[in-house]
């Protein structure tokens, strides 16, 4: 210990890193891997439909809104949290955006959803960042509570908006042959994309969802991040919401009914982590492309409805085990060896 | 714009089919968590294979979005003719304005006001009477004159359906010389074990109900299961104001007129079925057009009760 | 220094300016009072080293000073600044910079993203919606190599480094931040003698630059080496604060434990002829571990010396079974054995203790009796049904026999980072192996206990078992082991009697050559 | 360095605990508190009803079902994962149990279902176990997989056994005045406590939830011990779909529909942390009977259909935050500060 040796600082072990950037990524897309496995079977099974623009089209438009959800629980699930009101807060959305002074307007109407959804994000952040109880309880008792208040608002009954027709224009619009809903998903994508990747307030995100004690002690201000990350959740959420009343020109009382389960499995299947601090906005695209597209197919293959949810069940669970086994036969060779 | 036109479509889709078995009939169903719909599957697929016809039929869950993915996908496919029952009564209105401009639609069970060709449906307010007249009569002969009751009611989203059989059940008591007192009203999602749990809480709540009134017959069912062989309510009585489900069917038949379970109304899938592929089936062959039919069609609507069980009691029909 | 928080800071600091002043710092944990009225000034351009036994309240006072943790009384003022610091970013405004002991490492992050950790601060110039910085620029791979990691790619996950790399990469912030007072907290103990000429120099310079240092160390000769003053604490109270040059090791050690501390002699040589090897390592490929023979004997200590990287824990987790073999053979009195599990090996009584403390040594939600158990409670249970009482008495003994300061039932999370290190070698020990891999076994342990451990471990050999002693420091080695291997790229390049060896010829062996 | 102390070592301090023991056990019971609160609500608004023999047993068996379940749900989440497919899984045990021979005895049914759950588990169990693959999403493809295989082997349409008049009678057989389906969710309670607490895989199962690598590498057969854990959650799970058949004599295809939402929520209400190696028996216990008793007050209360789920939902906020008040502002005196 005495020792003061003279020669220089040797040089740290050798990188350890297996082959190029490129290869390495690839090989942990194992998303994109069942997602591609899905599209070989959507071709060979019915290629023709499933291609024809038609199709597309209803394709686009049946991810844009769960898309945009997806984004939401993507952020929350990045700091560690999970957010299952998600889809009752975009039913509220939908319904009091469709309903208050009557929708007179479509542009009125995405103020209106937008602001209630940014409302219950911030309901939601303030007790998970500031009052510290668990994201899971605290959203759902959100949950019961945005969906009760849907169902006292129209009794139950769908609120159709005075603008009903625009809003199905709206829905209808196509820029380029791609249909305008799609185009306010993608550009959220881009959007939650350039927050994540290149601000501040994107790696705080992380750094709380890894480590919140050594975020906290490093300084960062994890309660306002945290309550920011809600409420942003909540303002897409809301944006979903809108978006459903272009949709469906109606604010319908199951509007977002179980879109949560949906939006976590993308999520997760898109590769992040439910504890936090892992995950990638790509990753969550696809996750949303593949649930999509294993509904489609199961229309379009008209599977029996009573067979229908068995063969979700099952595609997903084959297709999560065939897409590691390269995976983890890898990592058996290095990673510790356990029984 | 996707739709262009806000028109209904006024011949099928694909054109007219020459014949029976070139004839693609999508039935989009609401959902199939009531047996009701279930059956309702199960005969629709016995009449395609007897008539020849293919049908693709879905499920939606109760949701309108995904209903809407459905028919979308049951048109990229080649139908010439939906059958719908809608998911949202009220909520769907563009949506099946966008739909039916493109394809014939025939409503079953729950139709959109406005939209498509026909709804062929069973008349929720009449069958609810007919059930309410027979639970009257049975009450009156016991020596009752009013009567306290709990009500077991589909989910918040039953916009039509339910409160019109409750309506009319409620009438046919009155008309039937009967008065009631509403003692409580709960959800039983149409389920049997939800509207169990249910009705174990109202009667708790309110131990001197005589009538536990569900309705649809798997809540009713569940209401049974409450008071069979409990003494302490061995004077409450079970009626529902729909289905003519077998197992109601059996309870009404077996207890003959002291039984517990007092009457329904007959909400038939199998007739519903037959009518509406019938009508989807004639529109693609080109053998009438849409406009020959009413906006609206009823199935027979009668009350069932100890009296008239033997027409509709069949040990061996599916529901 | 890249940015300037605080006017004052870019004023230079005089020397001897009092930069921190704490006056009857109390900090009370519910059951414990770790730091029970503690007076302290800092002054600039000093080194400060603070000494106290496992559990003295060191890290306690450096998170107070860093604003990690709110005090329970008095107040710690800073210079330059309005009021006492209430969080780490009021710390940080006023020009704290903290080294924990358990280094705050982002592991999701990149080791470029964690150089450049504190520009997710709070702070005037730092709105959330900034664009993030380069964390691959040049700049970063220059911090890196000043600290020893120039080796490592900027874009490769923290996740996947040691607990000495660790260490530095959470000191290379130190080249990055504008601070007038840094704490490094056992900043060395999981580092080898060569990073700690990097942290030599780097304190060289901050100190040149008027930062006042606090130093944490449970190696004397380190602290000798380095400060200015130091101000020995027991049991949450400050004994006293001496001039280094007026004080010795001895009188040090004496202050922190309360008693003197007598030379240890050197092992006795373990009697080995005749014997059969317990233990055959042949031709060991695993980790870094590249061509690796050697035996261990009943009865014998013996000890691996290398640099960080050389191999040595390859070797140890390599043929305990807590990762697999590449190639070669392992015997096990005389039986090839084929541990693929950590279960597998402690089925053949094989055990390995790690150095990472953290990832590795103890389950955070157990309290030290659940921990301590938590190997060997198969033999502490009939049918799989815990005796609680055979536990709870034998836990009972565990914690005095090792010195634990904390109950069965305290949290080991929360006890300081010396005690968790007794936790985990009694869990070890506890399991009586027939041999063990002691990785760093002593990493933060105070020099008392550190005397209690070498006789533990003397004691396990005495029973014929066989002891391999990972360490980086040679002189712990020497006054240990039997025998000492050292180890250079991946292989076993010497082997020294410790009675006819020192520590340059182990640190010189170790050295030469490495590429 | 090369010394040793001449005396013995300085005693450890007096052991760390603060107060009584009691105190500090009851400090932490938040779900107890709001229990009692609830309990306190009921007792004003329909004391008589409410206590009353008729509605105490009705309670005691609307929670033995959830009740068992959770419990399952429990020891997953004690290892850090979730269960999303227990309602779905409880679903195909009850309705094959029905179905399977036509149903012919209440013993058959017992063996049937718990030979389905426990199959069930085991699938999911290896899944994450020996695939590593992420809980959220295995279940998630079992949830739909059960569920699809419940409507098809149906048809959809309720299976009703041979046996319904004994099951029936199983539901309501009492023993000293306690329904025998309570009684066999307290006897799974004391098997799980006693599991938990008194065996060394109880002692497994938190290490490996709190840490899994310090788990890993001191011994314990990571692996096997999830994969059991997964398989005990899957017989409960199969014992709770018989208990449905108890109860409601019919095997309907939405039989526990939804039930896992109640079942985390109750878990994490009873102080479980989702992310493992936290959580008791007892918190599970009280939380079971906190969802039962909010459920059993609304329809006591008569709450409008419309406004159930409003109130639910108001309720879990309410409750969850006021409960945390007295503990997050001792929290804040000694937490790290951060804003
Ligand atoms: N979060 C905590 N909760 C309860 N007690 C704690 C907590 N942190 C520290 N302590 C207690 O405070 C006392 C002082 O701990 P501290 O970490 O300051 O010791 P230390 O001098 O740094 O020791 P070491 O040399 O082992 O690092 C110890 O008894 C420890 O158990
Ligand atoms: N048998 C093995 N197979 C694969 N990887 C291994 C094996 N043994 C160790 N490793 C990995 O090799 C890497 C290098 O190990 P580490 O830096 O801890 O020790 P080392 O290179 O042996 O150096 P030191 O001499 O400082 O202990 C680690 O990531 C470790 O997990
Ligand atoms: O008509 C159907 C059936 O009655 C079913 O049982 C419940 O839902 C109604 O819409
Ligand atoms: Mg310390
Ligand atoms: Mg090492």
């Amino acid at each position: 210990m005495t020792a003061t040796a003279t020669a220089p600082a040797p040089a740290a072990p050798p990188e350890a890193r297996q082959g190029s950037p490129v290869l390495d990524w690839l090989k942990s897309q194992y998303a994109l891997y069942i997602l591609v496995a899905l599209l070989l079977v959507a071709t060979i099974t019915r290629g023709s439909i499933f291609w024809g623009g038609t199709n597309l089209t209803n394709l686009l438009l049946q991810m844009s809104i769960i898309g945009v959800v997806t984004l939401a629980e993507l952020i929350v699930v990045l700091t560690g949290g999970i957010d299952i009101s998600v889809g009752s807060a975009l039913g509220l959305a939908a319904v009091i955006a469709a309903g208050l002074f009557g929708g007179p307007s479509v542009f009125l109407g995405l103020v209106v959803a937008i602001i209630i959804g940014g409302i219950v994000g911030a309901v939601n952040g303030w007790l998970v960042a500031f009052r510290g109880l668990e994201p899971f309880i605290v959203t759902l008792g959100m949950l019961a509570l945005a969906r009760g208040l849907v169902y006292a608002y129209g009794n139950g009954i769908p609120i159709n908006p005075t603008a009903a027709s625009s809003y199905a224009t709206l829905g209808q619009t196509t820029i380029i042959g791609i249909p305008l809903l799609a185009i306010i998903w993608l550009v959220m994508v881009a959007l939650i994309a350039f927050l994540l990747y290149r601000t501040v307030w994107g790696r705080r995100v992380y750094a709380i969802g890894s480590n919140i004690e050594a975020a906290r002690s490093s300084g960062i201000p994890v309660k306002t991040t945290l309550w920011s990350v809600y409420i942003l959740a909540g303002l897409l959420v809301g944006l979903g919401g809108w978006m459903f009343l272009g949709r469906f020109a109606s604010g319908t009382s199951t509007a977002g009914n179980l879109l949560e389960l949906e939006a976590i499995a993308a999520v997760v299947i898109g590769g992040a982590r439910l504890s936090g601090g892992y995950g990638k906005v790509f990753g969550a695209v696809v996750g949303t492309i593949i649930f999509a597209v294993i509904a489609n197919l199961l229309s379009l293959l008209n599977v029996s409805t009573f067979l229908q949810d068995a063969f979700r069940g099952a595609l997903i669970l084959v297709a999560v085990t065939l897409a590691t086994i390269q995976f983890s036969r890898k990592r058996r060779t290095t990673a510790p060896a356990a029984k | 714009q996707i739709y262009p036109s806000s028109t209904p479509a006024q011949g099928p889709a694909g054109g007219v089919q020459p014949d029976v078995s070139k004839v693609v009939i999508g039935f989009a169903q609401q959902q199939l968590q009531a047996p009701y719909f279930a059956a309702m599957q199960v005969q629709s697929e016995d009449i395609a294979k007897q008539k020849g016809f293919k049908l693709l039929f879905q499920a939606a869950n109760k949701d309108p979005a995904i209903q809407l993915n459905q028919m979308q996908a049951m048109m990229a496919q080649g139908a010439n003719v939906l059958v719908v029952n809608a998911t949202s009564v009220k909520g769907q209105k563009e949506m099946m304005t966008q739909v039916a401009s493109k394809i014939p639609v025939i409503y079953i069970d729950t139709g959109v006001p406005g939209t498509g060709t026909t709804s062929v449906s069973s008349d929720n307010l009449t069958i609810g009477r007919e059930s309410g007249k027979l639970t009257a009569k049975r009450f009156l002969g016991l020596g009752k004159k009013s009567i306290k009751m709990v009500i077991l009611t589909g989910p918040a989203t039953d916009e039509f359906v339910g409160p019109n059989r409750r309506q009319g059940f409620l009438d046919g008591l009155k008309e039937g010389g009967l008065a009631y007192e509403i003692k409580g009203e709960q959800s039983g999602d149409y389920a049997q074990d939800k509207g169990q749990v249910a009705a174990e809480n109202m009667l708790a709540a309110n131990p001197d109900t005589d009538l536990v009134l569900g309705l649809n017959d798997s809540m009713a069912l569940g209401g049974y299961n409450v008071v069979n062989g409990q003494e302490k309510y061995k004077n409450v009585y079970v009626a529902a104001s729909a289905d003519g489900q077998k197992e109601a069917l059996a309870l009404i038949k077996s207890g003959g007129c002291d039984g517990r379970y007092i009457s329904t109304g007959l909400n038939s899938p199998s007739l519903a079925a037959e009518q509406a592929l019938g009508i989807a089936v004639d529109i693609a062959t080109g053998a009438k057009k849409p406009s020959d039919f009413p906006a609206e069609s009823f199935t027979k609507a009668v009350g069932i009760g100890c009296d008239n069980i033997d027409e509709y009691y069949d040990p061996k029909s599916i529901f | 220094m890249t940015t300037t928080t605080d006017p004052s800071a870019s004023a230079p600091a005089q020397a001897h300016d009092v930069l921190f002043r704490a006056t009857g710092v109390k900090k009370h944990y519910p059951g414990v009072k770790a730091l029970d009225g503690v007076d302290l000034e800092g002054y600039a351009g000093e080194v400060l080293a603070v000494c106290g036994a496992n559990g003295a309240g060191k890290s306690t006072f450096a998170k107070l000073l860093a604003g990690v943790q709110p005090l329970t009384e008095g107040e710690i003022q800073i210079a330059g600044f309005p009021h006492p610091v209430r969080n780490a970013a009021e710390a940080e405004q006023a020009g704290v910079l903290m080294m924990f002991q358990e280094p705050l490492i982002i592991d999701d992050f990149t080791v470029g993203e964690n150089v450049w950790l504190y520009k997710l601060r709070e702070g005037r110039d730092i709105r959330p919606w900034a664009t993030k910085v380069d964390a691959n620029s040049d700049e970063t791979r220059q911090v890196l190599a000043k600290v020893g990691l120039g080796g490592l790619r900027t874009s490769q996950l923290a996740r996947d480094l040691g607990p000495g790399q660790r260490q530095m990469l959470s000191l290379s912030r130190a080249e990055v931040t504008t601070h007038k007072i840094m704490i490094l907290d056992e900043t060395t103990a999981s580092t080898s003698e060569e990073h700690f000429n990097d942290i030599l120099d780097l304190v060289k310079r901050e100190r040149e630059a008027g930062t006042h240092i606090m130093f944490v160390s449970h190696r004397l000769n380190e602290v000798f080496a380095m400060s200015d003053r130091i101000a020995v604490l027991r049991n949450g109270l400050l004994v006293d604060v001496l001039k280094t040059s007026e004080t010795n090791p001895d009188e040090i050690a004496t202050l922190m434990i309360g008693q003197a501390l007598k030379a240890l002699d050197r092992p006795k040589p373990a009697q080995t002829e005749g014997k059969q090897p317990l233990v055959s390592v042949r031709d060991l490929h695993g980790g870094t571990a590249a061509g690796v023979s050697f035996d261990v004997f009943p009865g014998e200590v013996v000890g691996l010396y290398g640099l960080v990287g050389s191999g040595r824990s390859s070797v140890g987790r390599t043929i305990t079974g807590q990762k697999k073999a590449a190639s070669g053979t392992i015997e096990i009195r005389g039986e090839q054995v084929q541990l693929n599990s950590p279960g597998a090996a402690l089925e053949k009584s094989v055990v390995y203790l790690t150095e990472d403390r953290r990832l590795e040594g103890f389950v955070k939600d157990f309290d030290n009796g659940e921990n301590m158990s938590l190997v060997v409670l198969p033999k502490w249970s009939k049918g799989g049904v815990i005796d609680s009482k055979k536990e709870r008495s034998r836990v009972r003994e565990l914690i005095s026999e090792f010195q634990v300061k904390g109950g069965p039932k305290t949290y080991t999370s929360s006890l300081s980072g010396g005690n968790q290190q007794k936790v985990v070698i009694a869990k070890w020990l506890e399991s009586d192996p027939d041999f063990v891999v002691l990785d760093e076994p002593t990493k933060g342990i105070d020099v008392g206990a550190r005397a209690n451990i070498y006789e533990i471990i003397h004691s396990v050999a005495a029973r014929d078992k066989g002891v391999l002693v990972i360490s980086s420091e040679a002189e712990e080695l020497l006054s240990l082991c039997h025998r000492i291997l050292v180890m250079r790229n991946g292989q076993i390049v010497a082997e020294f009697d410790p009675a006819e060896a020192d520590t340059d010829d182990l640190i010189r062996t170790a050295l030469t050559h490495q590429d």
